[in-house]
């Protein structure tokens, strides 16, 4: 099993006669992910990808396929919150934004009101959800990933790909990988898909990929430490020696008010019993030797 | 992207918020004048984006015209904290019977908008969360309605306020608020917001800081920031992430987390980052060449590390662009490769080609970086 | 029983220092209703009609009488929305907008948020609402009221007194009376008011008083119509005789673009089998008419 | 309160939504020189606050600026449906391709803002409900979010527009939904939006419609209102609500479901109600004095029915307003009261001392008048 995305996942891509949206559409497509729509005002009646029908509005595409219920974003950031707003409307329940720059007086406006009608967003700003050898919705590289029972929460790109990459070659392969993007104000948070990953019967253990700003890790960890969490967690925070004040990359990547530095929340993980490794290269074998500790914890 | 106090002093004048009278000048000689029409003593506040401008001496009072035309002709053109005053406000001193902090801002956690208030104002807020937690009064706004009224009156309410002084802190607040929310800002406050001894309220300073995403909306704004060095300015209009560190190993990568995690691995094997370099997830040899390029410009220079997954971004392009840039600066510093992912067997071949070795780990080329920087 | 007012009902006066407020503070008092507190900003610490402490706002009325549940609004129109979404946020649960000329923008904002908080408005420009010899909540005369079991529900203030008359000297008592008032933007319209009637146990019949606007009327008899109520209903419809296109009185009182005239609304009830009574005095006889009619119906 | 549709067509002119060509005029002078300007034939169209105008020859073409002096000669002073023309709008005559009607107005039982949108503009929203219905786009939008963009699209989709004018109908509707809310309107159209033969949209006619209630905030609008008889004129400064019809009894009560009943009993037993004059619900005797004083002005009525119930109303109050207006006009209509409630012992009996009997029945009563109305 996996979260949010899997063999039922129906996708419409927003923004797909663009670049980024061709390419990726093209991409995902290779991965086996059934997109059924796109859609991009005022380019109705195009045929992307030899097979994907383009709709002016995601009403059009609803009604010729009831059957979507995922929609993934690549539209330009002036007409993101437009965008998702569009795709709330018409009942889709799992919404992807991929696209960087979103103001955050938008994000912060379109994922409250999501929240208000039962709808999961991932992002804006974020690399997207795979479910290896199932499906992607997102614009990572399918082959670094793996099958298996590790879910994966990251609020980065790269340093996902970076980590799965090491997990897939020591032999641990991944039941979903979620990168939730690195904004400010973002959909679900790390606790949020955490939980998702502690519910799920095909993810055996957790890792956790923060990075300084906020305090999304600290409340994460503070969940662990007080929750009945039996998975094994294992986490790496980026950005240790990130000065203050700046934003590293990341909207959301930035030490403020002194908070959100990368010591808090590596001392929040280890008082919540979570390991968190110095280099990506440790999760193998911090999540080995969580298995082993739950193991003897939880009884045979 | 903070604005300058001035500027936000603008918009809490067009909303008529109480502000001291006041001028913006770039010459001592206004300075002068200002003083003058104003009758009475001068705070002399230098324009510039960085905190703690107050503790460094970029805010003076003068009792005199004359005093401060002295002070405004020192101030002007000096560098403070790196940054040169190019103008200051001039503005009629005002002596306050009581401090008072009011701001909005985001909360991350709980996606909302917050409102803050204290009745010990003046400290930034950091400092008053730490020294004075109880006296904050902290209310989140749903960001889909706004803020109400009742609001408002309950925040002047929580830190004490009665009478006129409380109507006219609610108004005050509704009215940042509003600018808030116009302006798409992360953060505006006044602090402190000045209570006169005749119970009236005075915004004694005004800061806001912008959602540099939402610029398109406010092209007004556009190019303001000066609290970057020329590197880093550099890179803004590059459009590369950039940010200046104090040691000596270049670093350069393509993902903001994996930048950082580079930069963590190579100072956890003994390694001096010299910067942070983020090329963006999907990076052409254009981009390549133009991150390369730029972090070559740091002079002090004692090693350079490319750290690129090739997830999206193409380890061939990477290679081109990395050949190009080395070959027009002609560097030589060395230079550590770490390339993996799409099309690596060609990137690598036109990287040994140029004699740039590659590795396959980023934690064994973090140490060879070191290893090549200080030995 | 009754509906919303009852012997728990523990009210908070908003804008109970104003002319108005204090007066229907006493009447309410007198009546029984078990008010708490009042609210006016800036007034707290005064006392009113000797029992009634007066707080700055909803928030210290609350923290000091935690058992508050509702709320009767007499703050100035300006200031009624305010008040509403304040006693929203104090977790107050019935909320009374007596206030007129309430702004339309307003009414059809705050009845959303409501809404969407699980709180119940009625008006506003509304008389309120009586539990005969329990509590009122309102403005209305209570002696013209007598315990019953008759259900009222109307959109008309005096209109609702002379039919609570007409009732009471017929020997009709009422449960509870409810005047949803006058405004084209209301809390809960006619059909809420009467399905809450089917339920109560306490009711065992239902008075219609309905005017010309709107198709609130239609609405409700539409419902009637396809659905499964077992309690006489009977309606009086005002307006017969109005003009298209003038306001009369209220401001939800019009006939425009050529809906909401009382035909349509007689049409539409005597369609679903309710009864319309031409004058007031005949309501009684046809509610006497159909408890006979519906004890066949519904069997010994 | 409607208001004019020059008003209208300066917040649409405000929000550069496209409208013809054209310049208010009050003189036939202004009006030749305004189409001597335009260069082309003009539409003529009187400023009044009335349904139909068009119909009862209040809009009119002329081809040449003579024929627009001498049709404005003739419009400008003369009264339509009532209502003198004080002023007429001239305009470029359009000549469109296709009429679309666009228009926000609320939803009451859905309590929702309503987006309307129909390829088929020119009639007015009653007409096109009945004659196509199928024609029209509807979409409920949420008061407390607001228009989305792809709401605006998806109108404009929905009534077959395609390519740039299905962008600018967007932009227009976006731009009538910032007007509908900014002067809190009740109706906020453009009926007809032409599209001419190059694709491009003009709003041809604007109408406005405000909420009364809402005009505190906006006092520009204030006392705007002609659609009205002098008697409704002075009962509404006088904050009566008043309805001037064609009958002979004058009806007077407290609650406007009360005054509407009154109308249908006296009308049920053969009356013609005169007026509808509601007093409200807690009336004075100053207001009583009012409201019977302005009744007593129709000069045709044979008979004043005065229905009071008091509720919270004092019946001895009521009494006293009405013996003081009696007096004052020394009327010989016979006047019917009907009054119970409240300090009803006491009303009665200062009534009576005046020679006003009083009824207890709103039904009796209705029958009396009606009686003494016409034998």
């Amino acid at each position: 099993m996996t979260i949010l995305v899997g063999n039922d996942t129906k996708v419409l891509v927003q923004g797909a006669t663009g670049r980024e949206g061709r390419l990726h559409t093209a991409a995902m497509l290779r991965y086996g992910t059934k997109i059924l729509a796109g859609v991009t005002p005022g380019r109705g009646g195009e045929i992307i990808e030899n097979t994907v029908p383009v709709f002016n509005t995601v009403k059009q595409a609803v009604e010729k396929f009831p059957q979507l219920n995922s929609s993934i974003i690549f539209v330009p950031a002036p007409f993101a919150s437009d965008a998702v707003y569009e795709s709330i409307d018409s009942g889709l329940k799992l919404i992807v934004v991929i696209t960087e720059h979103v103001p955050i007086h938008d994000s912060i406006r379109f994922t409250n009101y999501a929240y208000s009608k039962g709808v999961t967003i991932i992002g804006p700003n974020c690399p997207g959800i795979i479910s290896p050898g199932l499906s992607k919705i997102g614009i990572m590289p399918g082959h670094i990933f793996s099958k298996g029972q590790v879910g994966m929460v990251s609020r980065s790109g790269t340093l996902t790909y970076e980590i799965a990459w090491i997990l897939t070659r020591a032999g641990y392969g991944q039941s979903t990988a979620v990168g939730i993007g690195g904004d400010p104000i973002i959909g679900k948070d790390l606790l949020e898909i955490v939980e998702m990953f502690a519910e799920d019967g095909g993810t055996n253990s957790i890792v956790v990929i923060g990075e300084i700003g906020g305090d999304a890790e600290e409340r994460l960890a503070g969940k662990i430490k007080h929750g009945n969490f039996k998975k094994p967690v294992v986490a790496f925070i980026a950005g240790r020696k990130a000065p203050p004040g700046k934003r590293m990359g990341h909207a959301g990547a930035i030490i403020s008010m002194g908070t959100g530095t990368a010591a808090s929340k590596i001392e929040a993980f280890k008082s919540a019993g979570v390991p968190v490794a110095e280099l990506p290269s440790q999760i193998p074998e911090l999540l080995q030797r969580e298995f082993e500790e739950k193991k003897k914890e939880n009884g045979p | 992207m903070k604005i300058h106090e001035y500027q936000a002093r603008i918009l809490f004048e067009q909303k008529k918020i109480p502000v001291p009278r006041g001028k913006l000048c770039t010459t001592s000689s206004e300075v002068r004048t200002a003083a003058q029409e104003l009758e009475k003593p001068v705070v002399i506040k230098s324009q510039i984006l960085v905190a703690g401008r107050g503790k460094a001496g970029g805010i003076r009072l003068a009792r005199t015209p004359s005093e401060a035309e002295e002070i405004a002709k020192k101030l002007i053109g000096s560098v403070i904290k790196g940054i040169k005053v190019n103008s200051v406000l001039v503005v009629e001193s005002v002596e306050p019977k009581q401090e008072l902090y009011l701001g909005f801002t985001i909360d991350r956690g709980a996606r909302k908008f917050v409102l803050i208030a204290s009745s010990q104002g003046g400290m930034d807020l950091e400092e008053l969360a730490l020294t004075q937690p109880d006296k904050i009064f902290r209310r989140e706004i749903e960001p889909l309605i706004g803020l109400h009224d009742f609001e408002a009156r309950l925040a002047a309410d929580s830190i004490g306020l009665g009478g006129r002084t409380a109507t006219d802190f609610s108004s005050i607040c509704k009215k940042i608020f509003a600018i808030f929310c116009e302006v798409e800002a992360d953060l505006a406050e006044s602090n402190p917001l000045a209570v006169t001894y005749d119970g009236s309220l005075v915004a004694l300073d005004s800061r806001i800081t912008l959602d540099d995403n939402a610029l398109f909306r406010h092209p007004e704004y556009r190019n303001e920031s000066e609290d970057m060095s020329p590197l880093e300015r550099e890179a803004s209009q590059r459009g590369l992430a950039f940010v200046q560190l104090d040691g000596d190993i270049g670093i350069i990568g393509n993902g903001a987390g994996l930048v950082m995690a580079t930069l963590d691995v190579v100072s956890h094997y003994g390694g001096r980052p010299a910067n942070f370099l983020d090329m963006g997830g999907g990076s052409s040899s254009d981009v390549v060449f133009n991150a390369v390029s730029l972090a070559l410009k740091q002079t002090n220079l004692k090693a350079l590390f490319v750290n690129v997954l090739g997830g999206i971004t193409r380890c061939d392009d990477v290679a081109r662009g990395l050949v190009q840039a080395l070959k027009g600066s002609q560097t030589k510093v060395p230079v550590i490769v770490r390339m993996v992912g799409n099309n690596e067997e060609e990137g690598r071949k036109i990287l040994a080609d140029a004699g740039v070795a590659t590795l396959d780990s980023m934690e064994d080329a973090a140490k060879l970086a070191v290893q090549k920087a200080y030995t």
